[in-house]
């Protein structure tokens, strides 16, 4: 081939590459392990020092949640076709597009929304996003978050915001809910662009005063932005049934594998006006007719949007994101149905109830805020002689993977359809030893 | 296929797959305003049937393991081998928590952290983050890098300027422009290469830093790196270069060589992990021991005995995501540098580039093709061509010929606008395809190139062959009758 | 997929995948006349190369997942639960040896031993063995232990004729011959039914076994089964059943309530493994406390503590195949059974024979086509329908529908030879289709038959919209033109 | 749907089986488990009590070999259109039969033989079908086994061909090889349809004689039938060219998983003589011109042999086997190549002669017939105090496999290129402890 190019070597085609910036040394890496069966060996050996979720019982949430994954969904996306396809034309890769609009779709029917983005990198990004899109729907400054939030994502969100916006954190009231009177407060002092709520909340709990944040909001001429967990949302209302005007979170608990945290999506969704539409920095997929009656083709809503078209004229950026993330949660409300995700909420919601209620007769155990409705997280705080570090410790040991740490006496604990009765009483029995 | 809607198949009553039921009592806590009311409206379908659906509109894509895939140029489509597929379904990876007890994540750790000393090793960077999600996280990780890093010398006031070429990836610019910094973009000189005049005009005391792509989306190096650089630097601004097209020299020439402060690499395009449809992917930020203390948090690090992350990084910019990574692709990557080696990626760099500058013989054969810039001179990872004579000749544009390749089980992508290029379309073949897959794919062109000339309809009206013929794109402009979901559409098009 | 050949994309030097080198000197101990001294002549492909082939030929395959794939009745074809294959692939099976201590396998033994004793039930035998890999070779095993009963019985050489019906599996007539028994077979009455005075003139002191098929191919249940087995017990003979159409009768009527000595089940078919282009597959064999004896061997039993295989069987007809069967489809069927119960076996039973008298209702109503015998009652798991008015009044035949079917995106087999029921269709819907599944189905049927009346060449020169056109069947019958490897393709037709 | 069939319940679709027949409880099994997430917990324990050879070090062989297989190998093999598909027409499954007329051509090239059978069940049913076509040819009787045979396979050999031939078991001679004298005294007696050897015999010996063999063979007027292992057919002679007329044996090592011994395939090869095409009982698939010039098209070669086609007057019988494994066996063989069957033969040869070497130096080990040719299989004796079997249990408690008993003082070891002579040093270090 060098013959065919006219090149004596390969070294013709650095021509444009100085000398002077050349490395004239072979890199220093590990020797190559060529064939496929050393590979598998030495990556297999690093691997087997990990103990995953499947060989301990894990109570561990906290944004990052552990539910069965069908196996008809690591079919679908472990199929070459989607998992290695990309930025193809809506002709050669219709499949592609019709399956992220039909993501788009069921995640709209669960939202109660009518467009919904391609997704972002995750939950994080989402809320991010969404906040600084009512910051540029509003031309207002500061944001007001109201429910206890991952200190994660606090951290990213505030990097984010901090060029154009104001984060104001609004203190928690009694029992875990927002404090109405302080938002009121912060409200009043005017140049508020949204009121940013969770439901749940990163400890787990599903404030009754949700819907009541929208109207305190409104009056202020602000936006309401409510972070959910999608999984929640076959027996939780949708943020906008009770007025949200833009929900957002991350897709991780719809089908995604744990993968030490690596799977994620971030989902945001408005009704379809205009300039909710026109502040997208996602992509978004739109059903469109084509030159053959009754055909359904897609492509790109207002590309005029993206950076893609405009660069930093755009809404933010677009790039690669999280798109086969999209179809696998896609697959997996598809699978699910009504019917399914009103079930598994209401399995979810019955397992947190029986662990707060068990857990709390445990001796050196209480569990704050246990009256105020959960889903999934909790909080579980050890008076007794041990940390909730120290009781994690212990918990490993008989091969429970505890929650995660808060502080000194606190943590997080998590349950999910996966976990059985006999799981929450193996916790509780191992906390009757170790937590007195 | 003629595969209807998800929501068109449902059937009442249908289940895909049943749900654990409580083995203890419902919980009843939530209020009445919180609580839902009306099901979701999803389709109700059996197994079969949605297995069926998606087996079918998997079918209906193409990717790098069904086609020539070297039409999505800057877009480093290469093979991921399978093998690595395998260690991301292992549960013992699959199914690790973020949180849990560093004592039971060893291996895992290890991976990251080795990863990251052969990234440093390919950079020549003092450290590297493997937490961007992405090619543009990782950007955005940098330039927030870039301001935390102004912001602790007290400068960051004074330096709000950023610089970019057009000819980099776009959200170079938009991330900048998101972490609150103006624009300023260059334009090449005459000869297609980045114009170090311009650069001269551009910099100064505002000037916070450089982003810029080498090579750039054309395929053209910049001989002059070294010096645009030292500009940079000397106008007291920081460096930051994008590797998206790093495929092309792997073990030729490394980012800290030129006097870069940071950089980037998509281990999603140099490193094989695979596109996914657009994500997930996988970024990694590689920086000099100056910015080091402004990297996401946590950092993986080794004690001597055990791997562990740590959090107490005080002037760190924090968390660009959610807890470490797209770990899965971490692992594809380490698995593909460890199969490779040193001579191993260097070949592949070679191979890549050996291929490009081979198709691009090809294709400039073809009457109406052309590559402007850098006339004579060999190209890097990839070309961004021309049909602006063809278009003119003929009145078929660089979309219908994309479209029309369709027909033939191939595709190419145009290119990012503003198509500064006119009527651009952007190969890069990578080290993964043959001799006899370029010669296909420019048998392809030429083809419809003359069908273009001799029978300009059929191209004009392209696909004939796919899923779908010519979709109204206006419809997707207009408010009224965009449709971004199937309730949207029932409402806005079907008055349901 | 216009793909070539797999030798046609060989290109010297290219290699798929390493082997690891030895660690070790070679060793040259192989005289001269042993040692290959030319290479065979394997294709040189790399990875993506070989991927990409099979990825594309895959594609151009139909299945149970991709179509409504009612057509080959007979073989029942269902829906074989995704997650089943997970736990084949799950390293705890994949990766255990045959050999390996008992101690190591406990979990599979567990396995083998559940899935044996809910046979037990689910036939009513005695006892069950899981060797044979597949239907046929269940069938085998049937006669083989058939010949060691009369053999230990010293009536060997007295008996050595077998009787079965035409509409029975033609491997029952040919596994009997195989084993050396002459075969006498029975056609039906008028009405369709097993010709019972037929069969009280064909039994004798001669008679080894009834081999007999319940409901038939035909989809008809033999009301007066139980009479045909005390025809032949009264005789002195065996009866065996062969339960390839078990799907529709599973929890409503057993192999040992009518009073048969034998009995086998396809597990790929009544209980969901998949068929996997033709196998693997997996058999079991059913048999009442009189045989068991004369069982394959090991037998796996449990002595209240541990699983064990059992070798000390000194009347067994021994192996029937290496070690102890197509363990992964066992643990499939233990899976799918298991996810049932005893209700969601009958549910499964009845609905795909609702939905079979469903599809025979509006095939019916399709002009051309009838379902011959049985006037006016019901069928169980199938129906084999005849185009015989059609061909007649068209010319056109039953292979032309099902090729033209293909272009339509399903498609039927004829039927086993020979076609007693004229210019055959049998088609066997299973529960896991819905109904309007079967409407699509019943409709492409119906414009086959409208085209058939209407432009009857579309439909003989058919398929259109296939990979291929008609073929050229002569040429697999010559001996100077058939090609079974490319070595001879390149010998005889391209004179290589 | 009732109503659409003009049907009151399904009863009426039973109308035909007798009452007295019918079960009227329902069947006696365990409670479902309906949930998919149950389901996997279920099996997954039972998995769990397994321990594999990826979690121990296995030096089992005897007829199932652990080999490394390929990631492209599962993943074409996995993909629904082939794990799904069955019976089609050459039109809409027109991939399954070129991918198995693939499978035959690389299967002819590496046995030097032009015609190749879509698989039998297995290896045992090959040699027992290669022997009664052999049967057929000659119009003869009787059948002689010249090399060591698994005795499993004996079973099923003996079993097969009864009602129509004698098999005659030749005892071996010196060495592990056969006993030329003593075939040559068979011969003599005539009626001989087929002589049948192994190369590799189940004892691993690649005996120096096999050629011979074929001279005595068809000097007899018989044919010569050999057995052989195909991974090692990249440097051991196809039998073909030492004068085999029928050749057959087992794809399992060609990228097929040990699976419990569960995954087989049994392939039977010949030149292309219509004697001998027309005895074939298997599916034998062809390339054949269609309508269309220059179209590659599939069938069934001489369809009328076969039991599908005249029932008891076909070959033997034919019926689903282990076409997908051929499948599998192609996609192995497509990506080994000619230079990866070469180098995988050679690695296996040395490792094979180093594990003789090493073992044969530990006090109260000995390898009978240790300068025969060996390929991954090799006898292992034990002179000292423990027997095989307790020997084997020394090393379970190592965590090694130890080779399969084949008397109380001989075991059966095995080694491919999955093994690094580290492993072999292992196993030897071991035996050291445990053989003295």
């Amino acid at each position: 081939m060098l013959a065919a190019v006219g090149a004596a070597s390969t070294e013709e085609f650095y021509a444009d590459v100085p000398e002077s910036i050349r490395l004239r040394r072979p890199l220093d890496l590990p020797a190559a392990l060529r064939s496929e069966a050393e590979l598998v060996r030495h990556v297999g050996a690093l691997l087997a020092r990990n103990t995953g979720t499947e060989d301990a019982l894990s109570f561990l949430g906290a944004g990052c949640y552990r539910h069965h994954v069908p196996a008809v969904v690591d079919e679908v996306i472990n199929r070459s076709e989607f998992l290695t396809a990309y930025a193809g034309e809506p002709y050669e890769d219709h499949g592609r597009f019709q399956a992220l609009w039909e993501y788009q779709s069921l995640m709209g029917e669960l939202l109660e929304m009518d467009v919904v983005n391609v997704p972002a990198y995750d939950g994080f990004q989402a809320s991010a996003t969404a906040l600084r899109m009512a910051g540029r729907i509003t031309g207002r400054r500061r944001l007001l978050l109201v429910t206890a939030l991952d200190p994660d994502k606090l951290s990213k969100v505030d990097d984010y915001v901090r060029p154009v916006h104001d984060l104001v954190v609004v203190p928690g009231g009694a029992g875990g809910r927002a404090d109405l009177d302080a938002v009121r407060a912060e409200l009043a002092a005017g140049d508020v662009a949204a009121v940013y709520a969770e439901a749940p909340s990163y400890l787990g709990i599903v404030d009754p005063a949700l819907p009541e944040l929208a109207g305190l909001a409104h009056e202020a001429g602000a936006l309401y932005v409510v972070g959910c967990n999608p999984i929640s949302l076959g027996v939780v209302a949708p943020p906008a049934a009770y007025g949200a005007d833009i929900a957002c979170g991350d897709i991780q608990p719809l089908g995604l594998h744990l993968a030490y945290g690596g799977l994620n999506g971030g989902f945001i969704a408005t009704h379809d006006e205009e300039r909710f539409v026109a502040e997208f920095p996602s992509r978004l997929f739109g059903l469109a007719p084509t030159a053959v009656e009754g055909e359904y083709g897609f492509g790109d809503v207002a590309y005029e949007r993206t950076s893609f078209a405009v660069r930093e004229e755009g809404k933010e950026w677009v790039g690669t994101a999280a798109a086969l993330n999209g179809i696998t949660a896609g697959v997996y409300l598809a699978l699910m149905g009504p019917q399914g995700m009103r079930e598994i909420g209401q399995t979810i919601m019955a397992n947190t109830r029986y662990a707060i209620r068990r857990l709390a007769e445990v001796p050196g155990v209480e569990v704050p805020y246990a009256d105020a409705p959960h889903f999934a997280d909790f909080t579980v705080r050890f008076t007794g002689a041990r940390t909730a570090a120290e009781v994690g410790d212990a918990l490993l040991e008989r091969g429970i993977f505890g929650g995660r740490v808060l502080s000194p006496a606190d943590a997080l604990y998590c349950v999910t359809e996966v976990h059985g009765k006999d799981d929450i009483d193996r916790l509780a029995t191992a906390l009757q030893e170790i937590a007195k | 296929w003629d595969e209807p809607l998800l929501f068109e198949l449902s059937s009442p009553g249908e289940r895909g797959v049943l749900v654990p039921e409580p083995g203890v009592p419902l919980d009843d806590s939530l209020p009445e305003g919180l609580r839902r009311t009306t099901p979701p409206a999803l389709p109700e379908l059996s197994q079969l049937h949605v297995l069926r659906h998606y087996l079918r509109l998997s079918q209906e894509n193409l990717g790098v393991d069904l086609n020539i895939d070297v039409g999505q140029g800057t877009c480093t489509m290469k093979y991921s081998p399978k093998v690595n597929d395998r260690f991301v379904r292992d549960p013992k990876l699959a199914e690790l928590h973020p949180l849990q007890d560093e004592r039971t994540v060893q291996g895992v750790l290890e991976i990251i952290y080795r990863l990251e000393r052969m990234l440093r090793e390919i950079s020549g960077m003092d450290r590297v983050s493997l937490q961007p999600g992405a090619g543009s996280a990782a950007i955005y990780a940098n330039v927030a890098m870039i301001r935390a890093y102004f912001a602790a010398r007290g400068e960051l006031e004074q330096r709000d300027e950023v610089i970019t070429t057009i000819f980099s990836h776009p959200s170079n610019a938009a991330c900048a422009k998101t972490a609150g910094f103006k624009v300023i973009t260059l334009y090449p000189d005459a000869d297609g290469y980045p114009d170090i005049e311009a650069l001269k005009a551009a910099v100064g005391p505002r000037t916070a830093a450089l982003l810029i792509t080498n090579p750039e989306d054309t395929g053209i190096f910049n001989p002059r790196i070294e010096e645009f650089v030292r500009i940079v630097h000397d106008a007291g601004g920081l460096c930051a270069y994008d590797q998206a097209n790093a495929n092309g020299i792997l073990g030729i020439t490394r980012a800290r060589d030129a006097g870069f402060d940071l950089c980037h690499f998509n281990l999603h395009k140099t490193f094989s992990t695979p596109h996914a449809c657009g994500g997930p992917a996988a970024g990694a930020c590689g920086v000099t021991e100056a910015l080091a203390p402004f990297l996401p948090k946590p950092t993986v690090e080794f004690d001597g005995t055990r791997y562990h992350l740590d959090d107490d990084r005080p002037e760190s910019v924090g968390k660009i995501r959610p807890f470490y990574g797209v770990v899965p692709n971490l692992v594809r990557a380490y698995a593909w540098i460890m199969s490779l080696g040193a001579e191993g990626l260097r070949e592949a760099a070679e191979v890549a580039v050996l291929n490009n500058n081979y198709l691009m013989k090809k294709v400039l054969e073809i009457r109406g093709a052309s590559a402007p810039y850098a006339e004579g001179r060999r190209r890097i990872e990839q070309v961004r061509y021309s049909w602006a004579t063809l278009a003119e000749e003929t009145g078929v544009h660089t979309e219908d010929i994309g479209y029309r390749a369709a027909d033939f089980g191939t595709h190419y992508w145009t290119s990012h606008h503003p198509f500064v290029v006119p009527e651009p379309m952007t190969l890069e073949p990578t080290e993964s395809y043959s001799r006899a897959d370029l010669d296909e794919y420019a048998a392809i062109l030429a083809e419809v190139a003359r069908e273009a000339y001799e029978e300009p309809e059929t191209v004009r009206t392209a696909p004939h062959r796919s899923t779908v013929h010519r979709i109204r794109q206006d419809t997707l402009e207009d408010p009224e009758t965009w449709a971004v979901t199937w309730r949207a559409y029932r409402r806005k098009i079907l008055g349901q």
